[in-house]
């Protein structure tokens, strides 16, 4: 699915390129602090899209590499601080199969570069902040992904 | 096909200033399956929320999506406009096009929170195709507690339950309720007898008919979750009967056989039946078996013999019963730190080196002494104490890190204490800091130095030993910078409070959590102080931490409210957001079971139609599941999945991305 | 059985009589003291500051040697003791360490070996109560001081000899030998060590100091395990109030009581004379 | 007394080098007066162990140097094992005895000991001595 807006209206300055960034959050940490960051009305980069879930345990490997797939040129993972974690345990979880998941990624091709793990807690709205527009910029330099798109199409077929 | 409705707000100016509300409606009402959408200037008004349900009928909508504020805003305030219009609550999606979009986009003219808004939506709407109505969860409430621990933050918590109307069942494992405050004399900040005002709650809990008082018991095991526990307690045998005894103490009068009382902590003897102390609740005594020559080889029966009503029974055994409650409070309290730790100290050497609640028995007019200040080695009366603070706490080496908060206090108070008791004596107090935080606890340690001219040292001692009997006491004044030595006639160490022994047995029978000091945790320090991670089990008092009486009894009374508050209605409700295993395909590995932070996860046998046992899967227990979905990502089988995330929820937003 | 001895410079000067009477004990007791073929000096401290790593090679070449004569190494200098004990521990715990410190030393030694007091030989590998069977003239009516000074018990997760602050494998041994050892509260305080240098004033009062601790409890006989700890006991006498009180080594105690010749045991190179106190209980 | 404070003492580069040296986190000791309690010079030092911590936390490294301390520290680690916060006073003060012996500052001159001293006292001290007093 393509962006439904006419070509002439989306923000991409021509030439320039405008990475997409997909943000995988838990609901009770990172959700609020990006929610702060909007009641503080703060300024930041427009190019990530966050999906809610109810924590960063919830986080299945496949899920990273299906937003590549669809054109994600980076991935976000944030959830609460160690210790922190709503569930308790779960972000110890996440951290857990984080180190699993690398290398799967690796193994898989991803530059892991685009693939940012990070803790924001719901009073962290700078950091939220400032991590985003790291990430953008980052994910921008490296340029487009474009070695996952394909196999989307290819699966559609 | 679905019949999807999509609701823009504009929020006033707060969306609408840089997000194009129309454009978005406009938008999504070209995606498959929206059949209905609108721009409105506030959705969450009264009138917002009739439109919505006005569409909702008319159109025969089976999902929504409301794109406005963050869904911790009004995302129940919809689902609950949504379960008017007879819709399912949870067919009802917010996508939070303000907090993430409106406000945090300023740039109207490059249109970046306008498409940011129909990316988002766009992918709610996509995830709301594959929703499926779901139904709160309603789980019946047994209306009884049971608290564990009999000290004063457990008796609190029973008495304010029992006022509330609640059955109560308080177990102690000791003979009698009471814990480490009844071995108190007087107590900070003002200065009351400890007996005095314990006693009366003491005996309140006894009579009251909402409490049973399960005195000399355990808790075995702990099944079930938030408003049904089952409950295993271990009630130790008393070898008399409680029913029938009188409470004469003839029997105890007659016991020809001594041994070290540790109510009294080694201070005296007691026989071997016994009560812990004279005010003991419930007054039965009960046969302290290994050291009694009757039950052991068959020798003595005095106390049977003299008892009247005939209640001792030597062939008495251990019964479990089984209880069934909707709430547990945990009250286990606290120990101190064995003292043998510190050689230098001379515990247990020297005799007239004390703990600090040895201190408190002998100033405690029920105590062997009679609250007379007495040594005990000689029963002389010490003309000069040193006190000495922080004996194990802020130790890291060989102690805990941790300030044990109240021993800067009762240090103090003991110095009163012994000011008052013994005219002309000098007191002596090595101490690190002062830690006096509390409603009138500075002015308190003021007055020890001020008022009853106790002498506080700063520094710390580096050994204690004995010369010509006294006892010399070498350490150090950092404020002069010098070495001090001081002959004493009594030394009392305040030693570090630590858990009970066996606290982390008794958390893992809970499923509770607790630190690495075992002590346990709540489940935030700060704003859910006195609850636990696990649903229906709630804390009080030092089994926490270090704490004084006035916060032990106000957390007492805090878990009491928590418990009567889940009482107060008849079913719980809870979000229907669980996980669910496929039994099909789940293949018994209990990589979920093992993931799960709730014990949520239970094994379940497949039997077939004779009731043998074919194989085994994993039940989630919706009463205890919470949502996380950690054991969702963790099935490598993809059996288990988590309803309102679905996988196939999250894999269609964001193939709509 | 043979185990490996480690005697130190000062056994084979001044204090020899320390260095015999164990020899002959270690016979009585059916073991032999094997000299290592070649030692060095320990350095005689432990360098406290981690980054000096040059002090540990003297050690470091002395086990290293040791080792390849056996898997036990045994000293009866209470700091040579803690010197190579210390030593040994980096060597095993340690890897970078031990890569640097086995570079100085060109040798690969990887802290294999077990360092054992003489006394902990005693007590673990012979044991106390074989020690009190074997003895011959039991010191009886002897109120006996054990000075364990420093070196032998600290710091404690190094030396583990024994609990830091209360120990009792000194006084465990007197008991074997008939003696009543007196718990004095100094018996593990410092008795000015080399300060014995250049500050008389300092180890004249530290020794002083427990001297008069061990008498004020009753002590006659002073025992002690390091030929420093001896050596400011007897030079401070005359500043103690217990200014009679002899001061031995404990192998000379041990020689006794397993009842060697009096006069293989050295009495006459201490300070003090303890013939007198040994004729007035009856002993000689 | 009085002492003036800058950043530059606070941050002082000579205490980070005894912190290297000595392997000692000066910031751990929290002044309780144990060391200084149970050190059996401390009486004799004109900076007791515990002010030998402050003093170094507030980078007055040169009056601790010219202080007796360094020179009179036994090194019975009474300090080290009694420390709650497990400091060892006798490694800082070893660190900075080090580092004067390297200046070649030594405190003993081999010539002046006494003769008798040398024939009797036991060669452990007299190295020991060496090694502590002597570059
Ligand atoms: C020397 C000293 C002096 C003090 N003086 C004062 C003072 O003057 N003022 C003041 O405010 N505070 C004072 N305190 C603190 C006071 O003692 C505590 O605040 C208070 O006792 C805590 O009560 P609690 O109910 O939490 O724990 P506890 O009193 O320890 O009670 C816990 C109870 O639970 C029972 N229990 C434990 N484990 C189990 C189990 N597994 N199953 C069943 N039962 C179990 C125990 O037997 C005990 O009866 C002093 C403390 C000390 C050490
Ligand atoms: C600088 C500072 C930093 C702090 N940092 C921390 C920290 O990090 N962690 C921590 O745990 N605590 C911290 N605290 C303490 C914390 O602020 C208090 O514990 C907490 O705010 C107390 O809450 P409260 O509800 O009792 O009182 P308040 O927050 O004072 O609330 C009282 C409310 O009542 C209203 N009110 C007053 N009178 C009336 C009236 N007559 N009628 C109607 N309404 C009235 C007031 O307007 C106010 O809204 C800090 C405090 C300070 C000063
Ligand atoms: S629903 Fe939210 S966005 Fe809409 S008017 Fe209400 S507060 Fe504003
Ligand atoms: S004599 Fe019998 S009735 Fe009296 S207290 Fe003892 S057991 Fe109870
Ligand atoms: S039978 Fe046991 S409890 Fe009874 S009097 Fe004899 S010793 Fe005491
Ligand atoms: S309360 Fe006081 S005495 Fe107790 S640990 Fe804390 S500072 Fe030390
Ligand atoms: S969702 Fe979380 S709480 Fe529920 S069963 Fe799975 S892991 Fe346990
Ligand atoms: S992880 Fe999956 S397969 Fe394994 S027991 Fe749980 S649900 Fe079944
Ligand atoms: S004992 Fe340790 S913490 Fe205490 S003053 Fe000395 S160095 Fe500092
Ligand atoms: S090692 Fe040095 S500073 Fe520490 S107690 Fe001994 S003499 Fe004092």
């Amino acid at each position: 699915m393509s962006a439904h807006l006419d070509k002439d209206e989306t923000p991409v300055a021509s030439g320039s390129f405008e990475p997409k960034i997909m943000a995988f959050v838990c609901n009770w940490c990172t959700y609020a602090g990006a929610d702060l960051a909007g009641t503080s009305r703060m300024e930041y980069r427009p190019n990530v899209r966050i999906i809610k879930l109810p924590c960063t345990g919830r986080i299945d490997p496949l899920f990273i590499l299906k937003a590549f797939e669809n054109g994600a040129d980076g991935v976000l993972v944030s959830g609460c601080h160690p210790g922190d974690c709503h569930y308790t345990t779960g972000n110890y979880h996440a951290r857990r199969r984080w180190i699993g998941f690398k290398s799967l990624m690796e193994f898989a091709g991803i530059d892991m570069r685009r693939l940012h793990f990070s803790w924001v807690s719901a009073s962290e709205a700078i950091k939220w902040v400032d991590l985003i527009n790291k990430v953008t910029d980052e994910v921008k330099a490296l340029g487009p992904f474009m070695e996952y798109r394909g196999l989307k199409e290819t699966e559609l077929e | 096909m679905p019949r999807i409705g999509v609701f823009v707000c504009q929020c006033g100016n707060n969306i609408a200033a840089t997000v194009d509300t129309k454009k978005v409606a406009e938008e999504m009402a070209k995606i498959p399956g929206v059949v209905y959408t609108c721009d409105y200037k506030f959705m969450c008004s009264s009138p917002g929320q009739e439109t919505l349900k006005q569409a909702i009928k008319e159109n025969n909508l089976d999902g929504i999506i409301v794109s406005a504020c963050s869904p911790h805003m009004h995302e129940k305030t919809f689902r609950k406009a949504s379960e008017a219009a007879g819709l399912n609550p949870y067919q009802c999606e917010i996508t939070n096009i303000r907090e993430q979009c409106s406000w945090v986009h300023h740039d109207k003219t490059k249109a970046t929170g306008t498409v940011k808004s129909v990316d988002l939506t766009r992918m709610t709407i996509q995830r709301l195709k594959k929703n499926q109505p779901l139904k709160k969860i309603k789980i019946p409430v047994k209306k009884k507690a049971l608290v564990i621990g009999g000290g004063i933050a457990g008796i609190q918590a029973a008495l304010d339950i029992a006022e509330g109307g609640r059955e109560v069942i308080l177990v102690e494992k000791e003979p009698s309720i009471g814990g480490n405050m009844a071995r108190l004399s007087e107590t900070f900040p003002t200065m009351d007898c400890s007996q005095c005002i314990l006693t009366p709650k003491m005996v309140e809990a006894e009579l009251n008919e909402n409490i049973t008082l399960y005195t000399y018991s355990e808790v075995e095991k702990v099944d079930g979750y938030i408003g049904n526990f089952t409950v295993t307690v271990r009630r130790k045998s008393k070898y008399v009967d409680e029913e029938r005894c009188t409470g004469c103490g003839e029997c105890m009068e007659k016991c020809p056989f001594k041994v070290e009382s540790a109510f009294e902590l080694g201070l005296s003897k007691r026989k071997v039946i016994y009560t812990p102390f004279p005010q003991a609740v419930p007054n039965i005594p009960v046969i302290d078996a290994p050291n009694c020559p009757k039950i052991q080889k068959d020798k003595c029966g005095a106390c049977a013999i003299v008892c009247g009503p005939k209640c001792i029974d030597f062939k008495m055994e251990d019964r479990l019963e089984t209880v069934e409650v909707g709430a547990i409070v945990v009250a286990t309290g606290y120990q101190l730190m064995p003292n043998e730790r510190f050689g230098e100290y001379g515990y247990g050497r020297i005799k007239d080196v004390i703990s600090g609640l040895q201190f408190e028995r002998l100033a405690s007019s029920s105590g062997p002494t009679g609250g007379e200040i007495r040594r005990p080695s000689d029963g002389k009366v010490p003309e000069s104490v040193v006190f000495i603070q922080c004996v194990g706490s802020r130790d890291e080496k060989k102690g805990v890190s941790y300030c044990s908060k109240i021993c800067c206090m009762y240090t103090a108070k003991h110095t009163k204490l012994y000011s008052h008791k013994v005219h002309g004596g000098q007191s002596y107090v090595f101490y690190m800091d002062i830690r006096s935080g509390g409603k009138r606890y500075e002015e308190f340690v003021r007055g020890a130095i001020e008022h009853d001219g106790a002498m506080y040292l700063r520094g710390r001692v580096s050994r204690v030993y004995e010369k010509n009997g006294k006892i010399i006491v070498q350490g150090a004044d950092t404020l002069s910078g010098s070495q001090v030595e001081i002959e004493a006639d009594m030394v009392v160490l305040a030693t570090a409070i630590v858990s009970r022994e066996g606290a982390d047995g008794l958390a893992q029978r809970l499923g509770i959590g607790y630190d690495k000091h075992r002590f346990y945790n709540e489940y935030h320090p700060k704003l859910k102080p006195v609850e636990t991670v696990t649903a229906g089990i709630y804390l009080a008092g030092s089994c926490m931490g270090p704490m004084d009486i006035p916060d032990s009894v106000a957390q007492g009374s805090a878990a009491a409210s928590k418990v009567l508050a889940l009482f107060s209605a008849d079913e719980m409700a809870r979000e229907p957001i669980t996980a669910l295993v496929n039994k099909v395909t789940c293949n018994a590995c209990w990589d979920c079971l093992t993931a799960c932070p709730y014990t949520a996860i239970e094994r379940e046998a497949i039997k077939d139609r004779k009731g043998n046992i074919v194989r085994w899967v994993a039940r989630v227990n919706d009463g205890v599941c919470q949502g996380c979905g950690v054991c969702v990502a963790a099935c490598r089988s993809k059996s288990i999945d988590l309803k309102g995330y679905t996988d196939e929820q999250v894999f269609a937003a964001i193939n709509a991305f | 059985m043979k185990i490996s001895y480690y005697p130190g410079c000062t056994l084979n000067t001044v204090a020899k009589q320390f260095d015999s009477s164990a020899r002959d004990s270690a016979l009585a007791m059916g073991f032999e003291m094997a000299e290592l073929r070649q030692w060095n000096c320990c350095g005689a401290t432990f360098p406290l500051a981690p980054d000096n790593l040059m002090g540990l090679s003297a050690p470091a070449k002395v086990l290293s040697g040791a080792r390849k004569e056996g898997d036990t190494l045994t000293t009866l200098c209470s700091v040579c003791y803690n010197v190579l004990k210390r030593t040994n521990k980096v060597m095993r715990d340690s890897r970078d360490k031990r890569g640097v410190v086995n570079g100085f030393i060109e040798e690969e030694y990887d802290g294999s070996l077990d360092v054992l007091h003489y006394l902990e030989v005693l007590r673990d590998r012979i044991g106390f109560d074989k020690v009190k069977e074997a003895v011959k003239r039991p010191l009886k009516g002897i109120k006996a001081g054990a000075y364990y000074g420093c070196m032998l018990l600290r710091p404690f997760e190094d030396m583990g000899i024994d609990n830091a602050e209360r120990p009792t494998i000194f006084e465990d041994l007197l008991k074997a030998l008939g003696a009543e050892p007196v718990e004095f509260p100094n018996r593990i305080e410092c008795c000015g060590a080399h300060l014995a240098m250049n500050n008389d004033e300092v180890v004249t009062r530290l020794s002083g100091a427990v001297i008069d601790s061990a008498t004020g409890m009753g002590a006659e006989l002073m025992v002690t395990s390091c030929p420093l700890c001896q050596y400011n006991l007897e030079k401070s006498r005359g500043a103690a109030a217990g200014d009679e009180v002899p001061v031995i080594y404990f192998t000379q105690a041990l020689g006794l009581a397993l009842g060697q010749d009096l006069e293989t045991l050295g009495f006459e190179k201490n300070a003090t004379d303890v013939m007198p106190l040994l004729k007035k209980k009856g002993i000689v | 007394m009085k002492i003036t404070l800058s950043n530059a003492d606070v941050q002082s580069k000579g205490v980070a080098r005894v912190e290297r040296l000595s392997g000692e986190d000066l910031k751990k000791c929290y002044q309780c007066g144990n060391c200084s309690a149970g050190c059996p010079v401390s009486y004799a030092m004109e900076i007791p162990p515990t002010r030998v911590m402050r003093m170094l936390q507030l980078g007055k490294l040169d009056e601790v140097k010219a202080a007796n301390s360094m020179w009179l520290c036994v090194g019975c680690l009474q300090c080290y094992s009694r420390c709650p916060k497990g400091c060892s006073v006798a490694a800082v003060l070893e660190a900075m005895r080090q580092d004067a012996l390297r200046e070649g500052a030594d405190r003993v001159e081999v010539k002046d000991l006494p003769m008798p001293l040398l024939k009797k006292a036991p060669q452990q001290a007299i190295v020991c001595g060496f090694r502590k007093f002597v570059s």
